[in-house]
């Protein structure tokens, strides 16, 4: 079994008002030191490896569903694992 | 004329059209599982709105990989129509059968509310019955309907008359250009957020959606 | 949190019961009355749970009683899942309101969502289908951080629910006082729409029929919920719950479909059907059980399960939601696997009716529960509670009507208080178009909701209505007005009031001034109800609405549905020309 | 200037429907190894560390505002800042 995390984030080029608003809700709490909130996602995946593909699984299953290129960008790396 | 009504798991608005055209367009309107494989005999295919799979991961994208879309390709693939609705056009971007995807409403909210539409391409299988710019209004039901698309894409959309409704007066969740509702380059797949089949009769208060339907059935087979 | 389960002794010595809320004298008369012998763990867990008031109304059942519940057009009054009521042409509506105050309190986004997957459940278990749901929410003033946080997670819980379940959210009401500060009332109705041959009960009857579970896994989600809501409240409670409910509207909607698949199309298949609320399975099954008078044999290695490692008495109280019981005729189980596998549900038998009255669980292959049905539902000790009129009232001045100067500036300050102005942000948020048959949503136009049925000239409307302040000064006209309201707004929509459903927001009882509140405004309810023949055909008590010993208002809220015979002729409630004439009816 | 990434994710205990129905689709699209998906998210935060307080205003943020501790829990790192 390995573990990975895929980590989702919007494309720089893309709006994301998630962001800005956590980030104005921050400051209405008086945190003034706040500069920036950017929000991402993340999957954490548990694969079975007995092939050996298991990142290759990963990488597919990434790109088929669990982002959307138009706005969207991933990465991703193994946690640990047995 | 025979419509494919395309049911996923947690399609809610897929009743609502069935009687829309049994009802009141009174044609043969036939629910089809997710599940399926072919849309043979069928002459239009409609992608209903509703909370496909939960909308869990992104809206559609779950629902655009299941075994019907690779039948609801084939079937636009051919010319015919398709039509997707809210979760039906999210569903159809989300399969790469219209460019673009629909965001987050700017507000992060759930939006319920009639709008101001412009008929911007009365070309298109489902909008021959209106007027070219004719100003309509339609219900908006949805969390997620802030289209958006890379600025080339926008301005191709714009350039081939792609942009099928717009919202006019006021936008209601951010999209880019206004955008409310957009056909492929060939004309014959369409998605909109608006709900036409919440305005299709005057007791509902409202009917103006009802020309979408009656386009499609004054199509010739 | 449970990992070595006291001895049936150490339960007698050490008097854990207290904490899950079942007292010494029920203790001792289960004991000596109703098993003749010490509890176990997991038996002392089911009767602490059947026996609180939000499973067994032990404390307001006699005050209920006052309510009429029959007339004419009744099919089902209280009792089952949701009251039915006749409108002709062989369909009937169903309907009933629920509270989530304290899950609300605790969680807001989850509480109010599950507040509204509960409801809808009741309203599909009884072989309806949801056609409108309808919330009642009150809150603190607006002028407090918590307060808007709780108004906005409270009002996503519901939306988010509702509008993923397809079902318009087509009225309510939403008010801010300080006495709902920090003990929101969450109150959500729903209103179904059925074929009066589809009807369904909970019942387990038939010597050799199958329990088969269908829906989601249990989890240790809630456990205590239903005993937690029937305590007094204060912030100790809130760090001691384990696990908060989260709601799936998805698999909700999945199982909404395969239940009324399976009773529209298989009803003989079926025996009975009921939706898994508070207190879970343990309520669920033995309410069944003793509706039809039998007894029920059930394997708790069966039951789906999310974590790995529950006891018995965690499965039996798990408030996982979406889940339903149903009772299916021996030899059909394989036809309703099917059904349910369909459309990706859990789907098991996890035990069978038998005719000896007793209510038995085995886990791990022992025995560990084996006591009468009836000691759960039947034999809960009834409570005489005192009561006292509260002394604010004895000097309460008979005329305090309020000196109005500048009549101009008044309306203006009224119109500029939240309970009064537009909840058009929230209510925003709701779908109330789903289903293409609203044909009167929630505006400020609208009086009352209204659904059109199809294919009749028919409409429902529907309406809640309550007002704490009313109940505050005077609760048995506070009754009065709460049902007088909701009429009078299905009135204004063109439609005659059908019945009536309730959520009786309420402090603690064992205060006799609360529990004088509550008679009284069971008494001015009941009064109206007779007066316009609109009996109560389901509700839901909700006690112990305090924060750090204050109660709230006494709030009785009122869920009506009226019939419209020909819904193009209703009117909307606003004035809609220049120059049209303003008459005033009545006195 | 200072940068963190706070990490969201579920209580182990409590139900998410999300990572469920996510994982389930991995399956039907043919992705058999896959034994389980779930989801978390992440909060990139831009804070100004004039006072040498950032890791502080980021922990009490997170508690304030990112995450609710009904049902989530998080864990913070710093990446890297200048
Ligand atoms: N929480 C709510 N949920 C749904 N509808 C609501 C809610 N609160 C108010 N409404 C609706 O908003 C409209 C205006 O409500 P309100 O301001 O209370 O007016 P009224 O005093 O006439 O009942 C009504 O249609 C009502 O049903």
């Amino acid at each position: 079994m390995k573990k990975f995390r895929v980590y989702v984030t919007y494309k720089p080029s893309v709006f994301d008002p998630q962001g800005d608003t956590i980030t104005d809700a921050a400051k209405d709490l008086g945190y003034q030191s706040i500069q920036a909130i950017h929000v991402g996602k993340f999957f954490d995946i548990e694969v079975d490896d007995s092939k050996g593909t298991a990142a290759q699984t990963v990488e597919e299953l990434a790109e088929k569903l669990l982002v959307n290129f138009n706005l969207e960008v991933y990465r991703y790396e193994q946690l640990g694992g047995d | 004329m025979r419509v494919a009504i395309i049911v996923f798991p947690g399609s809610n608005c897929d009743s609502d059209l069935h009687y829309v055209l049994e009802n009141l367009c009174h044609v043969s309107a036939k629910y089809v599982p997710s599940t399926a494989t072919n849309l043979d005999g069928f002459d239009a295919v409609l992608l209903p709105g509703g909370f496909s799979y939960g909308d869990y991961l992104r809206c559609g994208a779950i629902a655009a990989l299941t075994p019907i879309m690779g039948a609801v390709r084939q079937f636009a693939d051919s010319g015919k129509p398709v039509i997707g609705i809210c979760n039906g056009f999210q569903i159809l971007t989300e399969a790469h059968l219209l460019p673009g995807v629909l965001k987050k409403n700017d507000n992060l909210k759930f939006i319920c509310r009639p709008v101001a539409l412009q008929v911007e391409n009365n070309g298109t299988p489902f909008t021959t019955k209106y007027v070219k710019d004719e100003k309509i209004h339609l219900p908006i039901a949805h969390s997620d309907g802030n289209f958006y698309a890379d600025p080339a894409t926008v301005d191709e959309l714009e350039q081939n008359h792609q942009i099928v409704f717009r919202y006019v007066d006021q936008n209601p969740n951010g999209s880019v250009n206004n955008i409310a509702g957009i056909c492929n380059r060939r004309g014959n797949v369409v998605g909109m957020m608006p709900h036409p089949e919440r305005a299709s009769e005057k007791i509902v208060g409202n009917n103006e959606g009802f020309k979408v339907f009656q386009s499609l059935l004054s199509l010739k087979h | 949190m449970i990992d070595q389960e006291m001895t049936p002794q150490e339960i007698k010595d050490q008097k854990p019961y207290l904490e899950w809320g079942l007292t010494e004298k029920e203790y001792d008369y289960i004991c000596d009355h109703l098993i003749h012998r010490l509890p176990n763990y997991t038996e002392t867990g089911l009767f602490a749970v059947m026996w609180s008031e939000h499973c067994s109304y032990k404390k307001s059942k006699p005050l209920l009683k006052l309510f009429p519940n029959k007339n004419e057009r009744v099919l089902q009054g209280p009792g089952e899942g949701a009251g039915i009521v006749d409108i002709g042409d062989d369909q009937a509506v169903v309907f009933k309101a629920e509270s989530h105050n304290h899950p609300s309190a605790v969680e807001p986004y989850e509480g109010a969502a599950t507040g509204v997957g509960g409801i809808l459940r009741d309203i599909f278990s009884m072989g309806a289908r949801p056609i409108a749901l309808l919330d009642s929410l009150h809150f603190g003033e607006i002028n407090n951080a918590h307060t808007r946080y709780l108004i906005n997670e409270v009002v996503a819980g519901i939306g988010g629910y509702g509008n993923c379940m397809g079902i318009p959210t087509v009225a309510g009401e939403t008010t801010f006082d300080e006495c709902y500060e920090g003990n929101p009332l969450v109150n959500a109705m729903s209103v179904g729409l059925m074929n009066k041959k589809d009807i369904q009960k909970g019942r387990a009857s038939g010597e050799g029929n199958l329990i088969m579970y269908v829906g989601a896994k249990t989890g240790r989600d809630g456990i205590h919920g239903a005993t937690f809501a029937s305590t007094d409240f204060d912030s100790e409670h809130e760090t001691q719950r384990s696990a908060v409910q989260v709601g799936d509207p998805f698999m909700e909607k999945l199982l909404m479909e395969a239940c009324l698949e399976l009773i529209q199309k298989h009803a003989d298949w079926l025996v009975g059907i009921q939706d898994m609320g508070a207190a879970g399975l343990v309520s669920s099954s033995c309410e069944m059980a003793s509706k039809a008078n039998s007894g029920v044999k059930m394997n708790l290695d069966l039951v789906p399960q999310r974590e790995s490692g529950m006891s018995a008495y965690e499965i039996m109280l798990s408030e996982s939601q979406e889940r339903m019981l149903l009772c299916v005729k021996k030899g059909n189980q394989a036809d309703v696997r099917q059904l349910f596998e369909k459309y990706n549900l859990d789907v098991v038998v996890i035990g069978e009716v038998t005719s000896d009255h007793q209510y038995v669980l085995t886990h791990h292959d022992q025995i560990v529960t084996d006591i009468p049905v009836s000691s759960l539902t039947d034999d809960v000790l009834q409570e005489k509670c005192p009561e006292r009129q509260p002394e604010r009232l004895t000097h309460l001045k008979e005329n305090s009507l309020p000196k109005i100067d500048d009549p101009a500036q008044t309306l203006i300050d009224l119109l500029q208080q939240p309970t009064i102005a537009s909840k058009k942000v929230l209510t925003q948020t709701y779908d109330s178009q789903v289903r293409a048959s609203t044909v009167a949503g929630p505006n400020a136009t609208n009086d009352a909701g209204i659904i059109r049925v199809r294919g009749t000239q028919k409409g429902l409307a529907m309406t809640t209505d309550g007002n704490g302040r009313f109940g505050y000064l005077n609760p048995r006209i506070g009754g009065q007005i709460a049902v007088l309201e909701a009429a009078a707004n299905v009135i204004a929509k063109g439609a005659q009031p059908l019945a009536i459903t309730d959520c009786l927001n309420f402090g603690d009882p064992n205060d006799p001034e609360v529990y004088w509140e509550l008679h009284q405004s069971i008494a001015g309810m009941a009064e109206l109800c007779r007066e316009l023949n609109t009996p109560v055909i389901s509700g839901n008590v909700s006690l112990y609405n305090e924060n750090n010993g204050q109660a709230i208002y006494p709030t009785p809220m009122v869920g009506m549905v009226g019939l419209i015979s020909n819904v193009d002729h209703t009117v909307s409630s606003h004035i809609t020309q220049d120059e049209n004439l303003v008459y005033v009816v009545g006195q």
